[in-house]
């Protein structure tokens, strides 16, 4: 380990370290490339389980009378579970080991040039302490009573007693779930900051450090800081379930307001957890594919951070009609739209990179669009709920599950596919079909829009969340062909991903071999062969002399300046 | 466009260090938010006073003084690591373990009075308050324990790192007491 | 369609006119950015597209007179928020802060999975013999100031009312007040807007809103007495 | 060579965290005067946690990054302790 972080090894150092068993090489290993892999199985399978609880989900809303083909009735307890381990699965079972996981863990020690991270041991230990609460959350929905149904948020007291829903063992094993995901995604921000701030090439000064680095390990410190709370309100729900404590029951003197305040606490720098790696690998792609510098990368870098500490103190307005005092209302009504700066700084840049570029529309170009666009959507939507007045009325309907999928679901769908098509080649040492990737977006844009476009209306129409049976209002009988609608959306969406693995399984088994540096860009993951062998790096490592998006430089002869290539040479 | 290649490392900073330091970053917040809690609560409501009254401030003030000795201890073992002066090192190393088992000890005679009274966990938001807070820090002072006796035992080694990092956890846990022990027992 | 105005139910309260105000102009503003941010977007993907012979511009956007270009519209983003924001501040307190007087409190407490409505009855006061209590039924007065006091029994509902633009959570242990008046007579739907257990689903009552002499008349069944 | 300046004298400072102990412990027993006897009882509580984090840890002596990661958590924890004052204690 010692050596291997040392700058310079031997080859037959490097040799002694490639030849290990299936064991080590697979399962247990310490590499961080095969640790990003399987932080992407882990989350691709759990995107197939809460993808199908979504649907299921939908076929219930659109079509409540009959039963679910394939499943069978939906009774409300049933659908409180769906409902709640959809949220649950997709945010912290698929985005965070997917965006952070899996782009993490892959890209820093590559992008940095290092060996691998500071931490290779705690690094295997987060995947498997990551498996293990994964796990516990599968096993979840097979104890009696079934798996936990509060809502992804878990407001006690409903979650704070078993009689309120009928779930023991579910409830408690979530929350199990949830805090060894958390202590999962700790060792894994820990090793992050640590390799980022240590263990950086020789000239990767912290402002040669790529975008996504840089997003990624924000996104670390924010996940780092904003979780403990959150722990110490798990534990206290805990032990309210468990041995009688009184944390939140307001007849002994709790409140269940404290949890909503930990929890959006937590929740707010959440949502950055997951975006910024999204936003990063946006920005990665932005850049090589209209072969132009980012617009002003000091300034993301500023902006990014910036607003990672803005999100500390934003939470309350998750709260406006929570029952808190009306009067902290406008104070969180005024940090959010503070908050709202550095996130128009950053996609203004983006579409200000585009300006005078030399634009290639390949499949990660594509998805990064996609995301731009629904990401201002998104972002324009919030501006409802986060007005005071507005979110008295568009709280707790559909408008906010529109708003959160536009921008979750696109920083997920879109800005994940963005970078997984990016470094796929890197990764796996393959090409994907350009054509199929095509068809895969145009389709998913379409289909998204088509599943979550509508939302809004319905919500603004007044329909809540979490029902079961939109039938069962009367104002809400004439829009029912809304929710057909989206339900169509979402399965066509689901289908539509069958192109996406069509073409993983047919590129991993006959595809094109990947040259080093497929997309002619900068970065120094492009410097290492693909796949990189294991410890990456030759004998050195490489040395960085320029910014990560020198492209289009006038005096250099190609219209892109490789991180590692000494400027001497490029002339 | 700087082309300059200077060497990025910070002097000072090894890895491990700034990894605990993080780790201890986020142990910060967890124990702020409980301790954030605790505040707001007790200063929105009454009858707090009167169930602290019956917590042995004794009890309290001795465990304050042996967590404080050893985190004493625990520096000098630091200090003796690094000078490689072994026998110091397993001395200062075996008097924070029995400092440390020494504080759960009385720790569980507290707990085992109070049970006795019929102060349980479900005695009232005081009580909810006092064991979570107590029991978390309690089992952080476990998990110190062990990672000192695993460095007692690997003695020989004479990693000061390491006898540095475990110490930089040691006196994490001595601060959550030192607010623990105004915030629950004297106030 | 596309103008989400038009989805928003019938307003039917005094404060309604104003949420909706705030939520119209809040729909003006943001679809003006989003043609203005995606047509700007589009335009550079047509004019900047790859074309053979045509290097791209190395601008890097740092320097304070480049980065302008995005700063100036970040500036507008932050005014026209705050302008959103500062048309909304009176608008809170309209609806959440500030209560008009009346001589009419109903007290709502939210149980799994009903609202349980009390009257005062005629002498104004809770926990007074002549208190009466209803289930998932509100009656009130057309226009007239009424109180409502929000209580829970169990787990946090939340009081939702689609016309009135009026939404609370109820929270037990706490005592949440809050007002409405209605405008128009007719009967409204009153949905339980936050996850309660497996009956939320369904969870719902019926607000009457009666004009003051089908309001006398009712009162008049219910307190015979009086 | 850099020993000396990196080890200060840990005796001297654990004699001032017992006395700072014992004030507050003292404090507990002020007549009438709660208040008083709150403040200074944190008071100590805080100086004691400064002694230790700054010598024991060393923050003294660390580099400005490290010295950031610890105070950070020290102000979110801070501001969120603040911010939920509205609600739970001055709420109407």
């Amino acid at each position: 380990m010692n050596q291997a972080r040392a700058g310079t090894i031997t080859a037959e150092a490097v040799e002694h370290h490639a030849a290990r068993g299936f064991w080590r090489t697979y399962v247990f290993s310490t590499d961080h490339k095969m640790i990003a892999k399987q932080y992407l199985t882990l989350g691709l399978a759990w995107t197939f389980v809460g993808g199908l609880l979504a649907a299921v989900m939908r076929w219930q809303l659109a079509w409540p009378d009959t039963a679910v083909p394939g499943w069978g009735e939906i009774g409300p307890e049933v659908y409180n579970m769906l409902v709640t381990m959809h949220g649950t699965i997709m945010v912290f079972f698929v985005a965070m080991p997917i965006l952070l996981g899996a782009f993490g863990n892959f890209l820093i020690p590559l992008m940095i040039g290092t060996r691998d991270m500071a931490f290779p041991r705690l690094n295997m230990l987060s995947v498997w302490t990551f498996a293990l609460a994964s796990l516990v959350l599968f096993v979840s929905f097979f104890v009696p009573g079934g798996a936990a149904s509060a809502g992804w948020t878990g407001y006690p007291p409903l979650s704070a007693r078993p009689a309120y829903t009928g779930v023991n063992w579910g409830l408690n094993l979530w929350i199990l779930a949830q805090a060894l995901e958390f202590a999962a995604f700790l060792m894994g921000g820990v090793n992050y900051l640590t390799t980022a701030i240590i263990l950086r090439a020789p000239g990767m000064t912290f402002l040669r450090v790529p975008m996504v680095v840089w997003q990624q390990i924000t996104a670390a410190a924010l996940f780092l800081l904003s979780v403990g709370p959150l722990i110490a309100g798990a534990v206290m729900l805990l032990l309210d379930r468990t041995i009688g404590t009184s944390f939140y029951a307001p007849e002994v003197g709790g409140d269940p307001l404290l949890w909503q305040h930990l929890f959006w606490f937590f929740g707010h720098p959440e949502v950055y957890v997951v975006l910024l790696p999204a936003l990063g690998a946006v920005l990665e792609v932005l850049p090589v594919f209209s072969r132009k510098p980012l617009f002003g990368y000091r300034w993301i870098v500023g902006a990014t951070i910036v607003a990672g500490g803005l999100s500390f103190i934003v939470w309350a307005h998750h709260m406006f009609i929570s029952g808190m005092d009306p009067r902290l209302a406008m104070p969180f009504s005024i940090t959010t739209i503070l908050i709202s700066v550095p996130f128009a700084y950053i996609v203004f840049a983006m579409i200000a990179t585009l300006w005078r570029g030399s634009i290639r529309f390949a499949t990660p170009m594509l998805f990064a669009l996609g995301f731009l666009a629904m990401f201002i959507m998104g972002g324009l939507t919030g501006i409802f709920n986060g007005s005071a007045p507005s979110d008295i009325y568009v709280s707790r309907t559909y408008f906010v599950v529109a708003h959160f999928h536009y921008t979750l679901f696109s920083a997920v769908f879109f800005g994940g596919f963005a970078g997984f098509y990016f470094w796929f080649p890197k990764m796996f040492g393959r090409i994907l079909s350009e054509p199929l990737g095509k068809l895969h977006f145009w389709l998913t844009l379409v289909f998204f829009n088509v599943t979550f476009f509508p939302l809004h209306h319905i919500g603004l129409a007044g329909m809540v969340r979490r029902i079961a049976n939109p039938l069962q209002y009367e104002a809400l009988v004439p829009y029912q062909w809304i929710n057909v609608v989206s339900t169509v959306g979402t399965f066509c969406m689901v289908a539509t991903q069958l192109v996406f693995a069509l073409n993983v399984v047919w590129s991993l088994v006959a595809g094109r071999r990947a040259p080093t540096n497929p997309w002619e860009a900068n970065t120094l993951e492009w410097a290492a062969p693909s796949p990189p062998p294991h410890l990456n790096w030759g004998p050195a490592l490489p040395t960085v002399y320029c910014g990560p998006y020198e492209y289009s430089l006038p005096e250099a002869r190609e219209d892109y300046l490789p991180q590692n290539l000494d400027p001497a040479r490029a002339r | 466009m700087s082309t300059s290649v200077e060497a990025p490392a910070i002097p000072g900073m090894p890895a491990g260090k700034v990894g605990v330091w993080w780790f201890l970053a986020s142990e910060i917040m967890m124990f702020g938010g409980l301790i954030a809690s605790y505040m707001v609560f007790r200063l929105g409501s009454s009858g707090w006073h009167e169930a602290s009254a019956h917590v042995s401030v004794a009890l309290g003030a001795v465990n304050t003084l042996i967590l404080l000795t050893s985190s004493l201890t625990v520096v000098q073992a630091f200090a003796a690591a690094e000078r490689e002066n072994a026998p110091a090192l397993r001395l200062f190393l075996g008097l924070t373990i029995l400092g440390g088992l020494g504080f759960l000890g009385i720790k569980a005679i507290e707990y085992t009075t109070e049970i006795r009274a019929g102060f349980t966990p479900g005695a009232g938001i005081f009580w909810s308050f006092y064991y979570t807070m107590t029991g978390l820090h309690a089992l952080h002072v476990l998990a110190g324990i062990v990672l000192n006796a695993i460095l007692f035992l690997a003695a020989r080694v004479r990693t000061p790192r390491r006898v540095e990092l475990a110490g930089l956890y040691w006196h994490f846990v001595d601060v959550v007491w030192i607010f623990l022990f105004p915030l629950l027992y004297l106030s | 369609m596309l103008n989400w105005m038009q989805w928003l139910p019938e307003n039917v309260s005094t404060f309604g006119g104003d949420v909706d105000g705030v939520i119209r102009t809040i729909w003006y503003v943001t679809v003006a950015w989003f043609f203005i941010t995606l047509g700007t977007l589009a335009a550079f993907l047509i004019l900047y597209r790859r074309r053979a012979g045509r290097r791209a511009a190395y601008v890097k956007g740092e320097r304070l007179r480049e980065a302008a270009w995005v700063l100036v519209p970040v500036v507008v983003v932050v005014i026209l928020d705050l302008w959103l924001d500062l048309l909304g501040a009176p608008v809170w307190a309209k609806v959440k802060i500030e209560r008009p007087a009346t001589d009419l409190t109903i007290q709502v407490t939210g149980k799994q999975f009903e609202w349980e409505v009390l009257y005062p009855g005629p002498d104004g006061k809770f926990g007074t013999a002549d208190d009466r209590q209803l289930l998932d039924e509100l009656h009130v007065p057309v226009g007239k100031p009424v109180h409502i006091i929000f209580k829970a029994k169990d787990v946090i509902h939340s009081f939702f009312l689609p016309n009135f633009r009026l939404k609370q959570d109820m929270v037990p242990g706490r005592t949440i007040e809050g007002w409405f008046e209605a405008t128009k007579p007719g009967k409204y739907e009153l949905p339980c807007a936050e996850l309660c257990g497996f009956g939320h689903s369904g969870m719902k009552g019926w607000l009457y809103v009666h004009p003051p002499a089908e309001y006398e008349q009712w009162v008049k069944e219910q307190w015979p007495l009086a | 060579m850099e020993s000396g300046r990196r080890h200060p004298n840990y005796v001297k400072i654990w004699v001032w965290l017992l006395g700072l102990m014992a004030a507050g412990l003292v404090a507990t027993l002020t007549p009438g005067g709660h208040a008083i006897g709150i403040i200074v009882i944190f008071a100590t509580a805080t100086a004691k946690a400064l002694l230790v984090a700054l010598n024991y840890m060393h923050l003294r002596f660390e580099p400005r990054l490290i010295c950031v990661i610890a105070l950070v958590p020290v102000v979110f924890a801070l501001i969120l302790a603040i911010a939920l004052f509205p609600d739970f204690v001055f709420r109407r």
